[in-house]
């Protein structure tokens, strides 16, 4: 275990800035999102939450994928370099780390998406340990443990240090780079702070909701419940719930003509918009009923069903905090648990 | 007016209705009034014709300035459509304002078939008042502009 | 409360309603849902208190259609909202009965955050009943108290006022929330240089994840196509590649809503970014009120709506404005 | 094989499309043209097996998946049978012989010529341009006859004039033995002077015996009266195949759009076997 004085954290961004990019939570007009470090960027690293995942370092909202020109009757197409330079993406949570993995499901699945790819290969992630965890957030529910995150390098910030554990090559090759910077601790303090979240994750609401009923073999029976025509009610059918979300992966191809080259980009899409299934000749999913089961379906049962039984939700409770209507992932969930208590 | 070849030549949009000063253009053409050749004109049934999006869909792809060009009020060949087209246009225009766009970049003139030293006039004043401004950076599209 | 659900319980029973529309109780002390009540037993879950900003009369277009009456409860600025679509005829009225509720001024639990509050268990002092200044927060990093006032919705600060526009019968009192200049925000961005007006605009809706939040919620965008979902035209870009499709689409959307905007703030309270999306809307009220005298969007709904009217001696578009 | 230089920076994803070239173009029916694509030097862009889609993009304009309509024995070219019903099909429908698009494919599953459908006797039932998918099948059968029973081909149609492939129908596919063709159209017409009715009907008229494989393809309500007429004949659902058709915009399962239960129709279809989509929930 390393550490480095909190005071000296400018230093050590400035340090790794120097010759990567390097992404950490920053304040922006009083919200606090992941954006590039610069030196008069106001770091936020005691915000729990920022109000999008990190999945925008891997997975950007939209990226252009290769740009067309046609001179006459010739086409050509020009792709989109691949992310060469390394990147840090420092402060990122336990659950949201959990999301990249079910990103990388998807994306590292054959066949390989090779724009995420390059990102995952050059991107090194840096986690920081909760140490106040709130009453919207529940990854205990998903076995994440927010005290002791997984990543290439694990930091825990107590008090006014920052402790710093290297866990994969990537990280020790990072560690390596700023080893000036830090210095050599022993991990008590850490194991007391862990203790002492480990004990509020307890006491928070959502913690131990119980995900029983749900993994890949209740198709039929989920789908087919009543529940959902009561449950979308609310739903306004925007896409909040989708854009916070840390593993929400779908997303439309689309062109932009910029007057010399047209660019195919691709931007994140929600389930939740009308015209995501839209087709020249009919909608598959014409109700906000439906659309709102997909997600739900999808994140519950059809993921898992793919994935060995992994969800893709992490419990970060980002969808609890920002729905316009109030509706969220747990109550969804708590909806079916009373209906099948009642049963 | 000689330019040399640095200088920055504006890019113009011009909406003009069909039935005054697109009128107005071609008079202006037919009596050898001269204006500046960066101002691309775009016929419009009616001032009214134009909504708020033609103007920022202009600015996105590269528009420097632009102007909207329709029948004095009161002579509408369609009887009330500039008179709302005024309301639009001042409303709009107060929110680019407000946006922190540069005042001048967009404009509003009645000019009528008649008037074909108006539109000459007009235009060469507008491109001068762009070319004062420079080049638009604040409503363009990055991707539109390589 | 129990006056609002034991009446809900009557018109329900007699015949006059097949449905109320209301709030149902979350699982936590701030996030009630707007929802449905079909019977006696649903209303077991009905909750009206502080935390119950949402605006139910965008739901009353979707209700409208169903069969039979809809008890809707609305409050005193959401009147406004349904009085706007009732004069587009985007509701029926013959559809509503109207049961104004009485506002003491809405919370942002956005706000409340802001002030240093998390871990949030119980919340008192924001139920109708008792009227108090003072939130008590019991967290689970202690015990918080926050002032009701600094707790409210940036749109309560400024309230239109607390008479219902349109009902057919009142429930419950409130109170005068008003303690800010409705427009004094627009006239401070106003007073700015272009450039700093510019950076403002700018660091706010760079923020934004173009997640139509605003426009969702909004009562007055009720087209039934937007026309930025639409594929026809090449406006229908989701992405925000650059920060003009931002600006395009919410100056746009601004402007669609120009003269219908009711000034609900639901767009400010749901944006997930905090952006003050209400920094639009009342610009171009402002402009309205100037230019072509005091206008109230749903107060009254024979008036003549400023952008399909006119006068012939309407200033000129280019003329100095302040 | 495109114009970029592809260094060691840049991407062969498999969102990055080929330049395909229009080598000829048949207009079918007044709604429906056939696109032949060659790769911009010649010869084919890509290799596929019968029921494998493409997406077809002109840039500016749109990209869409279509099934490929050669057979993958032809070794010169691939066809697309495109029917003209949105913003890309239309711009589709203008260009001409000599211009490019873009291709990118081939995508999902296919028939299973080679396995379970090897050595059984089929029974392909197309309505509209429903034929399109399938065609690319018969051709293979065709060339590949020794390794198939008998074959039976049921077509149908709103009218005389939007029967697609006619002239190949008549004059390849009827002419080759124990190939049995019936064609049937919606509405009488003046000059026809074959079948009247609905496909549906149509079938239970002929009233196959159950010893076949059925592969089935064409709007919606058609599939589903086909295949109730179907089970009525006594066929099970693991004897009939068909296609199905969602919005998709990635092709690779990614993208969700085409996501039904845990299936990605882009992937893990488009052919499905009829006891397999029972198995999904009804979404599509």
């Amino acid at each position: 275990m390393l550490k480095i004085a909190k005071t000296d954290l400018p230093a050590l961004f400035q340090k790794i800035a120097e010759t990567k990019d390097l992404y950490l939570p920053i304040r922006v007009a009083d919200q606090v999102n992941f954006g590039v470090y610069t030196q008069d960027a106001d770091v936020s690293l005691e915000t729990l939450k920022t109000v999008k995942s990190p999945k925008d370092a891997f997975f950007p909202q939209s990226e252009t994928l290769y740009t067309c020109n046609k001179t006459e009757n010739k086409i050509s197409i020009t792709p989109e370099e691949l992310q060469n330079k390394e990147f840090v993406v420092f402060g990122i949570k336990g659950c949201d780390v959990k999301g990249i993995e079910v990103l990388d499901k998807v994306f590292l699945s054959e066949p390989v998406d090779t724009f995420y790819k390059a990102r995952r290969d050059h991107g090194i992630l840096v986690a920081l340990a909760c140490n106040e965890p709130e009453e919207s957030c529940f990854c205990k529910a998903f076995g994440i443990d927010c005290t002791d995150p997984k990543a290439d390098v694990a930091t825990w910030l107590v008090e006014d240090v920052l402790y710093w554990n290297p866990l994969t090559e990537k990280g020790s090759a990072l560690t390596d780079a700023v080893k000036d910077l830090l210095s050599d601790a022993d991990d008590s303090k850490v194991k007391e702070q862990q203790e002492k979240t480990k004990a509020i994750v307890e006491k928070l609401p959502y913690m131990n909701l119980s995900l029983e009923g749900w993994n890949g073999d209740v198709l039929t029976e989920k789908f087919d419940s009543p529940l959902w025509e009561e449950l979308y009610q609310p739903c306004l059918a925007c896409g909040t719930c989708t854009f916070v979300c840390p593993t929400c992966q779908c997303y439309d191809i689309k062109d932009y003509n910029t007057g010399n080259g047209v660019q195919r980009y691709r931007c994140w899409d929600s389930c939740m918009y009308s015209d995501f299934t839209m087709m020249a000749h009919g909608n598959n999913r014409n109700s906000q009923m439906q659309r709102f089961r997909q997600r739900f379906m999808h994140k519950l049962v059809y993921f898992p069903a793919n994935n060995n039984g992994m969800y893709s939700c992490v419990g970060c409770g980002r969808c609890v905090e920002k729905c316009p209507a109030s509706l969220n992932i747990v109550k969804v969930v708590k909806a079916f648990q009373k209906e099948g208590g009642d049963k | 007016m000689p330019l040399n070849e640095n200088e920055f030549r504006p890019k113009i949009v011009a909406f003009c209705c069909n039935w005054c000063s697109y009128a107005g253009a071609d008079l202006a053409g037919s009596s050898r009034l001269s204006y500046p050749a960066d101002v691309k004109i775009i016929k419009v049934p009616c001032s009214c014709r134009v909504n708020p999006m033609f103007i920022l869909r202009a600015f996105e792809k590269g528009a420097d300035g632009v102007i909207l060009c329709g029948c004095h009020p009161g002579d509408c060949h369609y009887s009330t459509g500039n008179y709302y087209a005024r309301r639009r246009m001042t409303l709009l225009f107060s929110m680019l304002d407000y946006l922190g766009i540069e005042k001048g970049r967009t404009r509003v003139e009645w000019v009528s078939a008649a008037e074909g030293v108006k539109f000459s006039q007009t235009m060469n004043e507008f491109v001068e008042k762009i070319r004062s401004l420079g080049e638009n950076v604040r409503l363009g599209d990055l991707r539109c502009k390589n | 409360m129990q006056e609002l659900v034991n009446r809900a319980k009557e018109l329900l029973a007699n015949g006059t309603v097949q449905r109320v529309l209301g709030w149902k109780a979350g699982d936590m002390a701030y996030n009630p849902e707007p929802s449905y009540f079909e019977t006696e037993a649903d209303l077991s879950d009905f909750v009206y208190d502080a935390f119950c900003g949402a605006n139910l009369s965008k739901y009353m277009i979707e209700a409208s259609k169903k069969e039979g009456k809809t008890l809707v409860f609305l409050k005193p600025c959401d009147s406004y909202s349904f009085n706007q679509l009732l004069k587009e005829h985007r509701v029926d009225r013959e559809k509503a009965y109207i049961i104004g509720v009485g506002c003491k001024g809405k919370l942002d639990i956005e706000t409340i955050r802001k002030q240093g509050v998390k871990g949030i268990e119980e919340i008192s002092g924001a139920s109708m009943d008792d009227a108090c200044d003072t939130l008590k927060i019991k967290t689970i990093y202690g015990d918080k108290e926050v002032s009701y006032q600094s707790a409210m919705l940036e749109r309560c600060h400024v309230c239109k006022g607390k008479d219902h526009v349109v009902y057919d019968e009142v429930i419950g009192e409130s109170r005068d929330t008003v303690d800010g200049e409705r427009f004094s925000e627009v006239q401070r961005i106003e007073s700015m240089t272009p450039e700093e007006k510019f950076l403002f605009f700018q660091k706010e809706l760079s923020k934004c994840i173009r997640c139509n939040a605003c426009r969702n919620v909004c009562p007055a965008c009720s087209c039934r196509k937007c026309v930025f979902d639409s594929n026809k035209f090449d406006s229908a870009q989701k992405a925000n590649v650059d920060s003009f499709e931002e600006k395009m689409f919410h100056i746009i959307r601004a402007f669609h809503v120009a003269g219908r905007c009711t000034d609900c703030g639901e767009c400010s309270r749901v944006c997930p970014q905090g952006i003050p999306l209400h920094l639009f809307n009342r610009k171009f009220i402002k402009d309205i009120n100037e230019f072509y005298g005091d206008y109230t969007a749903g107060e009254d709904i024979d008036a003549e709506a400023p952008l399909t009217h006119f006068e012939f001696t309407d200033r000129e578009p280019n003329e100095e404005r302040g | 094989m495109c114009d970029c230089n592809c260094h060691e920076h840049y991407t062969e994803d498999t969102l990055i499309p080929k330049i395909g070239i229009i080598t000829e173009i048949t207009q079918q029916t007044p709604d429906v043209k056939t696109f032949r694509v060659n790769a911009p030097e010649g010869g084919k862009l890509f290799e596929h097996l019968p029921g494998q889609c493409a997406m077809v993009s002109v840039p500016g304009v749109g990209e869409a998946m279509f099934s490929i309509t050669s057979s993958p024995t032809n070794k010169e070219y691939q066809e697309f049978s495109i029917k003209k019903c949105g913003v890309l099909t239309d711009y589709l429908h203008t260009m001409e012989v000599g211009e490019e698009l873009t291709v990118r494919g081939p995508y999902g599953n296919n028939f299973p010529v080679e396995t379970e459908l090897k050595g059984k006797n089929l029974l392909f039932i197309a309505g509209g341009i429903g034929l399109a998918p399938l065609r690319s099948v018969i051709n293979y059968v065709i060339d590949n006859r020794a390794n198939y029973g008998t074959v039976d081909i049921l077509y149908g149609s709103r009218s005389m004039d939007d029967l697609v492939y006619l002239k190949e129908i008549k004059e390849v596919w009827a002419k080759e033995e124990g190939i049995n063709v019936h064609l049937t159209i919606d509405r009488e017409q003046e000059g026809w002077d074959g079948h009247v009715g609905f496909v549906p009907s149509f079938l239970k008229e002929l009233g196959f015996e159950n010893n076949k494989t059925a592969l089935v393809c064409g709007p919606p309500i058609m599939i589903k009266f086909v295949l109730a007429a179907l089970i009525e004949m006594g066929f099970s659902k693991e004897q009939v195949y068909t296609t199905l058709e969602l919005r998709m915009k990635c092709g690779v399962g990614k993208c969700g759009r085409c996501n039904i239960g845990s299936k990605y129709v882009c992937k893990d279809g488009p052919v499905f076997r009829c006891d397999e989509i029972d198995e999904l929930p009804a979404e599509y």
